[in-house]
């Protein structure tokens, strides 16, 4: 079983870096889709069946499906994407690789945390989430309908065509700074 | 008490309400009106020092008006002191003011400012006698720097004129350098003695070691005060300068009276001066130097005005010279004397440059005993005065002067000796070209009207029998103006002359023969001319040094002058507006520009302030992670 | 609690009514909610109240906090009619949305949980990335917004990463626990003050701390004036009272303090130089508000446990902060529509010879902004003084004193432009309603400076 | 409420004025009558004066910050009162003959800063001293900002934000030994007094507080605002800045370096006086050779504000009475001569002096009373600077003989410059300007003030004897010192 | 339920560790490689699911759920964001034809 998890290790990060460094945006759609499914694998691994299951719903059926959607939407499916300066990348790549190698030495430290001796292999079942939204979290849980329905209302104030028209005001519309 | 304090309230009160009349109503008060109402105060003045004078009884009276500056441990009382020594200054003073006041009523009465005139000079009479009336330094001090801004007002008198401005501008700020001695000695003597007033100085001095070198600072200041106001060297240069005022005033202040002030410093803090014979080496030094500068110069000097400035200027020395050998009762002496002749000098000197229309310069002058007899003979008085003819006054107050200087340093008396020879010269050189042979000028000479004329003539006779006041007993005097003054200055009593009477006699005969000699000398080469021929071309050196004063002047311009301008300038040009106030300005502006490069980091590009955002994180992680 | 259900309902409501097109109903329905929940939260003052397993606990603090926030709130909508007068479509959807936002802020202010705090920052920034292109003809409103939507994303990325190693560390999303197990640990515990670290990061940008501000500027100007009030109000009430719960729990261990003292310098250095160049007033007051955020982080720092005053301190500091800057905004679109929509500094000009009584409201405001003596501001200020010397954050603090020097310059230069005549003749529309918030802020900041005891608890 | 009426007299009025902008005549005529209201209020206090320190408000402001609204005042404040009550009915007086700008503005603005200023001087609080002390400034802030003349923006600014640099550190100091007084905290004078703060603290704490005032003063090297302040601000700005507010700088180095950090007062001693006195040279100097008349008159204000400075840290009673003294002769001089300055500009259209010259014949009065300024000036005695001098040379003499002749020097540059100015002005041949002479109006400005400084010139010990035994106290407080 | 318990066992927490801080600095390096927006969006998406890996390791690890619900609001709040982040991108594409993210350059300086 461990060579699973070493495994969907792999795909995720080579899936992950497809995302980065594909050209279409189709490609890294698909590549996301990829890198999430094996996410879902992890999930697996680790007892987390129901989220495993909402991940794949909520991510791959919903979210990329969105994307995709806009894709389409938007028709830049076919759209090549202009590569930014060398030197752009090369600062990002290094700020990451940084940001990778602290966080890594960091860990190197250790955590003090060790495999449980028990495990209640039932916390990753839909009865104890359940329970533990319901009880627990359930402040959280209603609110967090607030925030869906600003979310939509937002979303739907903004996708919703006005008709009106579309007035781009010129790059400066002030006047020179006097004193510059 | 009563009347004596009165008295001395009135004393300088009246001045003082001439001033107010004649200054408030200089626009309505006639040129008459003006100068009657002034004379009228100041000779009033005089009569009430007059019967002070009379009726003082050989006491120290104070008399105190209010407390002037209370603070902490000082106490500082506005108030007079009324003793013999203020009392005889006080006379000089009214007296010679005056007759001067009268003087000035012909001698000023075209000038469309003579109103104002006279209330500086009313201004100036009152500044004098608070000087020598004060009771402590302080209120001296009033009187004496109140002396230099009369001084300054009244050489400036005619403002319209650069010159003269600068000649008042000059007196003032020599003076002011002197005055910062004076302040300086003040203060040390306030910490030392923790008083300003004469008596409580003068009484707690004699606890003090004999040069003890605080007292010597002290006294170094307070001669450093006197230098400036004395026109000693070398602070003198501004005193000829001074000559640009009108006559009546280079007679009152710049001879009889402000110049004196030193003089009468030092003798008032003669204890002190007793005690730092260190500084009386120097008093004497210097007052013998400048008596022979002074001389020297007025041997070359072609403006009427000028040598007699010189002159003054040299015999000031002679009464410092006295001061330093401790012999205050010959310098007193001298300064009274020298009041009267020299104001009678100047009086006159101002008779002729009225009587020819405001000419100063003797070259363009002769003849005038004829047309101008009373200024003539006054004149002539004056000059037999001042070159110490016997019996004319000059001749015993330079005696006591030289008698002592010899008993104390025969190389300081030959000096003065030769001082006086000098005096002899270009006194009768002054005398001969302007009124022996015959006239060179233009304009029409005639004689002064009498106004100007009878306070000459009283002078005159001042200086002609003044000697009378102080004949020393190798001549049966009784020496009254010392033993009058000796009861208020201390510093009086070690002083007698160990000479016996056959050197005295000796000495007289000595000096009264070489000036005798020297003014033959001089009739030789001036009295017959009838013309004055041009100075040559190639004076040789020294001669041409002491033409142009030594050079003091050009030293002070090259050495304070100059170097002082150009500091100014440049403080302002270059600290002030390269370095203090750019580098204020150049802070706001690097904090502007740096103000704009941080407004345009903010380059609307969002992959930048990603960017960013994640390089602060990954800073902010290195430094925890380094740091921990 | 109650008044965070009746929020909540009050949007729906308003969305509803704007189904049905009724927007003169609007602000009056939102006022009379507000006012609604003001009193809800102060009747529940005395009384403290756990809530909830530990979600959310409405003590003072949050009590205060939520006042505060309900009562600006409130001015806004009082100056919402006129601004959207010309505005036909979307009124009640916005009006809504700063509601929801405003339930994100209640809650961020009164989380006990990180949960709770990620919730609540995302319910908070949610309905703003939508606000911020509230003008959908306007390509700066779009980019404006969008440029925030996609940095607060991943601000918040930061912060769930930080959350996740908490956990991981403490096994809880309680705070309690958490500060238990910060309070056990070592402080040479990497993770740990990584995490922490995290944590700060995600607060730190809604609070547009330096090198996190980089969205302030733009979406401050992209944003159409009523959202840009609202966020440099509210929203930043609200992410200050969720930085404080977050901090006031960790007892300012010495790595967190390095980070937060660099911040701190880092954010009064660049918002007050970079606001001296600034010609846009919304910019500027974007830059304002970035160095206030210095100062108030400065106020954060001292927080070393129970028993400081912090709490209050960033209250008053925040409130008084955001009348002035509330009142400035009212103030700014009516000149820039006096101006035919210009943005830049000069467009005061003229306005005290046509209204001298708003020009000296706003002159209050600017001089409260400034931290001038006998304002609100000077008080705030003087407070974080007193706290950062309190702890021993001298050398801190004297920079921050030269910052203000800063500040206070570029504050007087613009009230300058109130005085200055118009170059052109100007006419200057005021609403009563408008005359009375720009009023009522400036009356606000002055009676508080005067009285500062007012807002003492 | 004698000290409240002297904050709220000048404060309403300039509301009144600046919310109903009355017509110029009644603008001027309320002013003026506010002032001399306050004028009547400060003579009161002067009349009433027994010697012992008076506290006449104390109301709880912010407890727990040590904030107070108490005002009072010792005898040092009262001097300061009755400079401020003297001085600026005068001030305004200056907008009759030399009108600023419109008059209810300009009027309302020197008001404010006077209703601010009395706050300064009466506050027995520090941190209410500290809001009044500020809250002078913004009033004048914006009389030169709009009524300033060339560089008028540049230049407030700069003087602006350099003041307030000095004011927020004081601030941060004022803080600073707030927390340190025992809980619960107060900011009282009193209890700052009475705090013994450790020496190393006071080393630092002096500089932070210190540099408040020494930039207010102004002296060197924290003067590069003033000058350019001075000639650019116009005359009624110019002399409540020199006057008034200048020296606030010098109560405020009595009233808080030589109370709460005295220790380190005392060990920055030497260097203080040694910039200051370096900075009266240095500006005497200057002077001299300025074309600008106004210019000329700011640098010679530094030069005094230096020598004042330098005399207070003399640390004996002539000195530190001396300075004091000397801030009331100052300001009435000041005064005068900017009056002077702007009666000059308002006939010759300049400042430049080489303009000028000759004058006197068109104008004697106006010489005269030109002259009468310039002795005190020069301080003459009998006027007013000459009894200050003397006092701040014997301190300065009692502490060290080289700092005296450095202070006694100022004398003869002052004489030089002034001097020197009086001729460029006044004297030498006539160039037919077409001048008016002092009229009366112009009298009545010049004449009491002139009158003022004889009178107190003569007898000092009518404001000597407000500041003596503040002084002694001080001292007192000194000599238990280590 | 024993694999799961040996993949805890076996796989060390350390290696999650790993996995997340790479998956997130991958993302992290994406969003700032790309200029289409929508990648960036799906950046951001992988350094969400990174740290929802790495809560459901801890969850795992800790033997309680709050870590799995937490993840449950992430995803809540990650759907709620990118709905409303394509709307404004929607919004965007109106306004300029295109998703560039050089192309928001009007708001500067």
């Amino acid at each position: 079983m461990v060579y699973l998890f070493y495994l969907f290790a792999a795909i995720s990060v080579i899936a992950a870096l497809v995302v980065v460094a594909a050209r279409s945006p189709i490609n890294s759609a698909i590549a996301l889709v990829v890198c999430l499914l094996s996410i879902a694998g992890h999930y697996i691994l680790l007892n987390a069946q129901f989220l495993a299951m909402v991940h794949v719903i909520v991510y791959t059926g919903a979210i990329l499906v969105l994307m995709l959607f806009v894709i389409m939407l938007l028709n830049m499916n076919e759209e090549v994407e202009v590569r930014k300066p060398l030197i752009t990348r090369i600062l990002a790549i290094l700020t990451a690789g940084l940001l990778l190698l602290v966080l890594l030495a960091a860990t190197r430290q250790g955590l003090e945390m060790s495999a449980p001796e028990s495990f209640n292999p039932g916390i990753g079942l839909v009865k104890a989430i359940g329970m533990a939204l319901f009880h627990e979290f359930l402040i959280p849980f209603e609110v967090s309908s607030v925030l869906f329905l600003s979310a939509m209302a937002g979303a739907m104030m903004l996708a919703k065509k006005d008709g009106t028209e579309h007035v781009n005001l010129p790059p400066s519309s002030e006047p020179k700074d006097p004193a510059a | 008490m009563v009347r004596t304090e009165l008295l001395a309230i009135l004393v300088p009160a009246l001045p003082l309400l001439g001033v107010l009349i004649t200054g408030f109503g200089r626009r309505k008060l006639s040129a008459y009106a003006a100068g009657g109402i002034a004379s009228a105060m100041v000779a009033l003045s005089f009569v009430l020092s007059l019967l002070l004078f009379l009726g003082h009884d050989g006491q120290t009276h104070i008399v105190h008006l209010f407390n002037w500056i209370t603070v902490g441990e000082m106490n500082i009382p506005f108030a007079f002191q009324i003793d013999s020594l203020s009392l005889w200054m006080m006379l000089v003073v009214t007296g010679i003011g005056s007759l001067i006041h009268v003087y000035s009523i012909g001698y000023m009465h075209d000038d469309p400012r003579v109103a104002t005139f006279f209330a500086q000079l009313n201004l100036f009479t009152f500044a004098m006698l608070l000087l020598v009336m004060g009771a402590n330094f302080l209120v001296t001090f009033i009187g004496w720097e109140g002396v230099g801004l009369c001084s300054y007002l009244l050489i400036g008198f005619w403002y319209k004129t650069p010159e003269f401005n600068y000649a008042g501008r000059k007196a003032f700020v020599m003076n002011r350098i002197g005055d910062v001695g004076m302040v300086l000695a003040m203060a040390l003597m306030f910490l030392q003695f923790g008083t300003l007033n004469y008596v409580g100085i003068m009484d707690q001095a004699g606890s003090f070691a004999p040069s003890n070198p605080l007292l010597v600072m002290a006294t170094l200041l307070l001669f450093l005060g006197a230098t400036g106001k004395s026109a000693q060297l070398p602070l003198l240069t501004w005193l000829p300068d001074a000559m640009a005022g009108p006559t009546p005033v280079s007679a009152l202040i710049h001879a009889a009276t402000m110049v004196t002030a030193g003089i009468f410093l030092v003798v008032r803090s003669s204890v002190l001066f007793e005690l730092a014979p260190y500084t009386q080496d120097i008093i004497l030094w210097v007052g013998v130097a400048t008596a022979l500068f002074g001389a020297t110069v007025g041997l070359f000097q072609n403006d009427i005005k000028k040598v007699l400035a010189y002159s003054t200027v040299s015999q000031l020395g002679y009464m410092f010279a006295a001061l330093g050998v401790s012999a205050y009762s010959a310098g007193m002496f001298h300064v009274t004397t020298h009041a009267f002749f020299k104001a009678l000098l100047f009086l006159a000197a101002g008779s002729v440059i009225h009587a020819l229309g405001g000419e100063q310069d003797i070259r363009k002058m002769g003849g005038l005993k004829g047309v101008t007899k009373t200024t003539y003979v006054t004149f002539l008085i004056a000059t037999l005065a001042i070159t110490g003819i016997p019996p004319f006054s000059g001749f015993f107050s330079k005696d006591g002067i030289l008698a002592s200087t010899f008993a104390d340093s025969p190389l300081a008396y030959g000096v003065l000796v030769f001082a006086a020879m000098l005096t002899a010269f270009y006194m009768f050189r002054l005398l001969f070209l302007t009124f022996f042979g015959t006239y060179r000028g233009t304009a029409q000479p005639h004689e002064s009207p009498k106004v100007i004329t009878v306070p000459l003539v009283i002078l005159a006779v001042l200086s002609a029998i003044g000697g009378a006041l102080n004949i020393p007993h190798v001549f049966g005097g009784s020496e009254w103006l010392k033993n009058e003054l000796a009861t208020a200055v201390e510093g009086m009593v070690g002083e007698h002359v160990a000479l016996s009477a056959s050197t005295e006699y000796t000495l007289m005969a000595i000096s009264t023969l070489l000036v005798v000699i020297t003014i033959w000398y001089t009739w030789t080469l001036f009295g017959k001319k009838t013309t004055l021929d041009g100075e040559p071309a190639d004076m040789p050196f020294l001669k041409r040094l002491i033409a142009k004063r030594w050079m003091l002047d050009e030293l002070y311009a090259f050495l304070i002058e100059r170097p002082y301008g150009w500091m100014s300038r440049h403080f302002f040009s270059i600290a002030e507006t390269k370095v203090v106030v750019p580098f204020t300005i150049g802070t706001g502006k690097t904090t502007h520009g740096f103000a704009e490069w941080l407004r345009k980091v903010q380059t609307g590009n969002t992959s930048f302030y990603l960017f960013g955002l994640m390089l602060g994180v990954v800073v902010f992680l290195l430094i925890t992670y380094f740091s921990a | 609690m109650s008044a965070l259900i009746l929020i909540s309902v009050l949007a729906v409501l308003v969305l509803y009514l704007g189904l049905y097109n009724k927007k003169s109903w609007l602000a009056p329905l939102g006022i009379l909610g507000l006012a609604g929940a003001i009193v809800l939260f102060a009747t529940g003052w005395h009384i403290p109240h756990h809530l909830l397993a530990g979600m959310l606990e409405f003590d003072r603090f949050s009590i205060g906090f939520s006042i505060g926030m309900a009562a600006i709130t409130l001015l806004i909508f009082l100056f919402g009619p006129d601004y959207y007068t010309r505005m036909q479509q979307h009124v009640a959807e916005q009006y809504a949305l700063m509601l929801f936002s405003l339930v994100g802020g209640f809650l961020l202010s009164s989380y006990t949980n990180m949960l709770m705090l990620f919730l609540g920052i995302e319910i908070l920034s949610i309905p703003l990335y939508v606000l911020a292109g509230a003008k959908k003809n306007s390509l700066r409103s779009t980019e404006a917004s969008l440029k925030y939507f996609l940095l607060g994303s991943f601000a918040t990325a930061f912060l769930l990463m930080g959350i996740a190693l908490l956990y991981g560390l403490a096994g809880s999303f309680d705070l309690g626990v958490i500060s238990a197990h910060i309070a056990g640990a070592g402080s040479s515990d990497l993770v740990l003050n990584f995490a922490l670290f995290f944590v700060v990061t995600g607060l730190a940008f809604k609070v547009g701390a330096v090198p996190f501000h980089f969205w302030v500027p733009d979406v401050y100007q992209g944003a159409p004036t009523l959202v840009t009030t609202f966020m440099a109000t509210v929203v930043k009430m609200a992410a200050f009272a969720g930085f404080y719960r977050f901090i006031d729990i960790t007892g300012m261990p010495d790595a967190l303090a390095r980070i937060m003292v660099l911040l701190v310098l880092a954010t009064l250095l660049v918002g007050n130089v970079a606001a001296l160049r600034q010609t846009n007033f919304k910019r500027l007051m974007a830059y304002s508000s970035v160095a206030h955020s210095g100062f108030l982080l400065l106020a954060l720092l001292t927080d070393t446990g129970p028993g400081s005053t912090v709490g209050a301190t960033l209250l008053y500091y925040t409130f008084t902060y955001s009348l002035a800057t509330a009142g400035l905004f009212v103030l700014f679109t009516i000149a820039k529509r006096a101006n035919n929509g210009a943005e830049h500094n000069g467009i005061f000009q003229g306005l005290f010879a046509a209204k001298p009584w708003l020009a000296l409201c706003g002159l209050a405001m600017f001089l409260s902004l400034a931290g001038i003596p006998l304002t609100a501001g000077f008080i705030a200020k003087y407070q974080v003084f007193l706290l950062a010397i309190g702890a021993g954050w001298l050398k801190v603090m004297g920079f921050g004193v030269l910052m203000a020097l800063l500040g206070i310059y570029y504050y007087i230069m613009v009230a300058r432009e109130l005085f200055v005549p118009a170059e052109h003749p100007t006419t200057f529309v005021v609403t009563p309603l408008n005359g009375l918030v720009i009023s009522a802020c400036a009356i606000g900041v002055l009676l508080l400076g005067l009285w500062p005891a007012l807002m003492a608890w | 409420m004698e000290l409240l009426a002297l904050i709220l007299i000048p404060f309403l009025a300039a509301t009144a004025l600046l919310a109903f902008r009355p017509a110029a005549a009644a603008a001027r005529g309320l002013a003026l009558t506010s002032t001399l209201l306050t004028l009547a209020f400060a003579l009161w206090l002067w009349y009433t004066w027994t010697g012992v320190a008076v506290t006449g408000i104390s109301h709880d402001w912010v407890p727990a910050w040590g904030m107070r609204f108490k005002l009072g005042y010792s005898g040092i404040g009262l001097l300061m009162i009755l400079l401020t009550g003297v001085l600026f009915p005068f001030i305004i007086g200056t907008g009759y003959k030399q009108p600023t700008g419109d008059p209810a503005l300009v009027n309302s603005m020197l008001l404010f800063s006077q209703a601010a200023l009395f706050g300064v001087f009466m506050a027995q609080n520090a941190f209410l001293f500290y809001i009044f002390f500020e809250l002078s400034l913004i009033p004048i802030f914006f009389l030169l900002l709009f009524w300033g003349g060339e560089h008028k923006r540049a230049i407030t600014i700069r003087f602006f934000l350099y003041t307030l640099l000095g004011g927020l550190a004081l601030l941060f100091s004022i803080a600073y030994v707030t927390l340190q007084t025992p809980l619960p905290h107060s900011a009282d004078f009193s209890a700052l007094a009475a705090l013994e703060l450790p020496m190393s603290t006071q080393y630092w704490l002096f500089w932070t507080m210190f540099l408040a005032f020494a930039i207010k003063m102004p002296i060197f090297p924290f003067h590069s605002w003033q000058p350019e302040t001075y000639v650019m601000a116009p005359t009624q700005g110019t002399m409540v800045l020199s006057a008034v507010m200048g020296k606030m700088g010098i109560y405020g180095v009595v009233l808080f370096l030589f109370t709460i950090v005295p220790e380190g007062a005392l060990h920055w001693t030497n260097l203080v006086l040694v910039i200051s006195l370096f900075g009266a040279l240095y500006a005497a100097v200057i002077a001299f050779r300025q074309d600008d008349f106004k210019r000329l008159v700011a640098y010679s204000s530094m030069s005094h504000m230096g020598l004042m400075c330098a005399a207070l840290f003399t640390w004996n009673a002539y000195g530190i009475s001396g300075g004091l003294y000397q801030t009331f002769a100052h300001g009435v001089l000041m005064v005068c001569l900017f009056y002077i300055v702007g009666m000059m500009y308002q006939r010759v259209g300049t400042n430049d002096l080489s303009a000028m010259g000759g004058l006197k014949t068109r104008m004697p009065r106006m010489a005269l009373l030109f002259m009468l300024v310039v002795g005190n000036a020069i301080s003459m005695p009998l006027t007013q600077s000459f009894v200050g001098e003397w006092l701040m040379f014997n301190g300065l003499w009692q502490l060290d003989h080289w700092m005296a002749v450095a202070g006694v020097v100022l004398i003869v540059l002052g004489a030089i410059y002034m001097l020197y100015a009086y001729q460029r002005v006044l004297l030498g041949p006539d160039r037919q300007l077409e001048v008016a002479d002092a009229d009366d109006e112009e009298h009545f400005f010049l004449v009491p003030l002139i009158a003022i400084t004889f009178v107190v010139g003569v007898f000092p010990n009518i404001v000597l004897h407000l500041v003596d035994g503040p002084v002694q106290q001080l001292l007192n407080s000194f000599t238990s010192l280590p | 339920m024993e694999d799961v318990m040996t993949a805890i066992r076996v796989v060390p927490l350390d290696h999650y560790l790993i996995l997340c801080f790479l998956l997130f600095s991958i993302g992290m390096a994406g969003a700032m490689l790309r200029r289409n927006i929508l990648i960036v969006i799906m950046c951001l998406e992988l350094m969400l699911n990174s740290v929802n890996l790495l809560l459901v390791a801890f969850s795992a690890y800790h033997g309680d759920a709050g870590g799995q619900v937490m993840v449950f609001f992430i995803m809540l709040v990650a759907a709620a964001e990118v709905t409303v982040g394509l709307a404004i991108l929607v919004q965007l594409k109106r306004n300029t034809e295109g998703v560039d993210i050089n192309q928001l350059n009007r708001l500067k300086w």
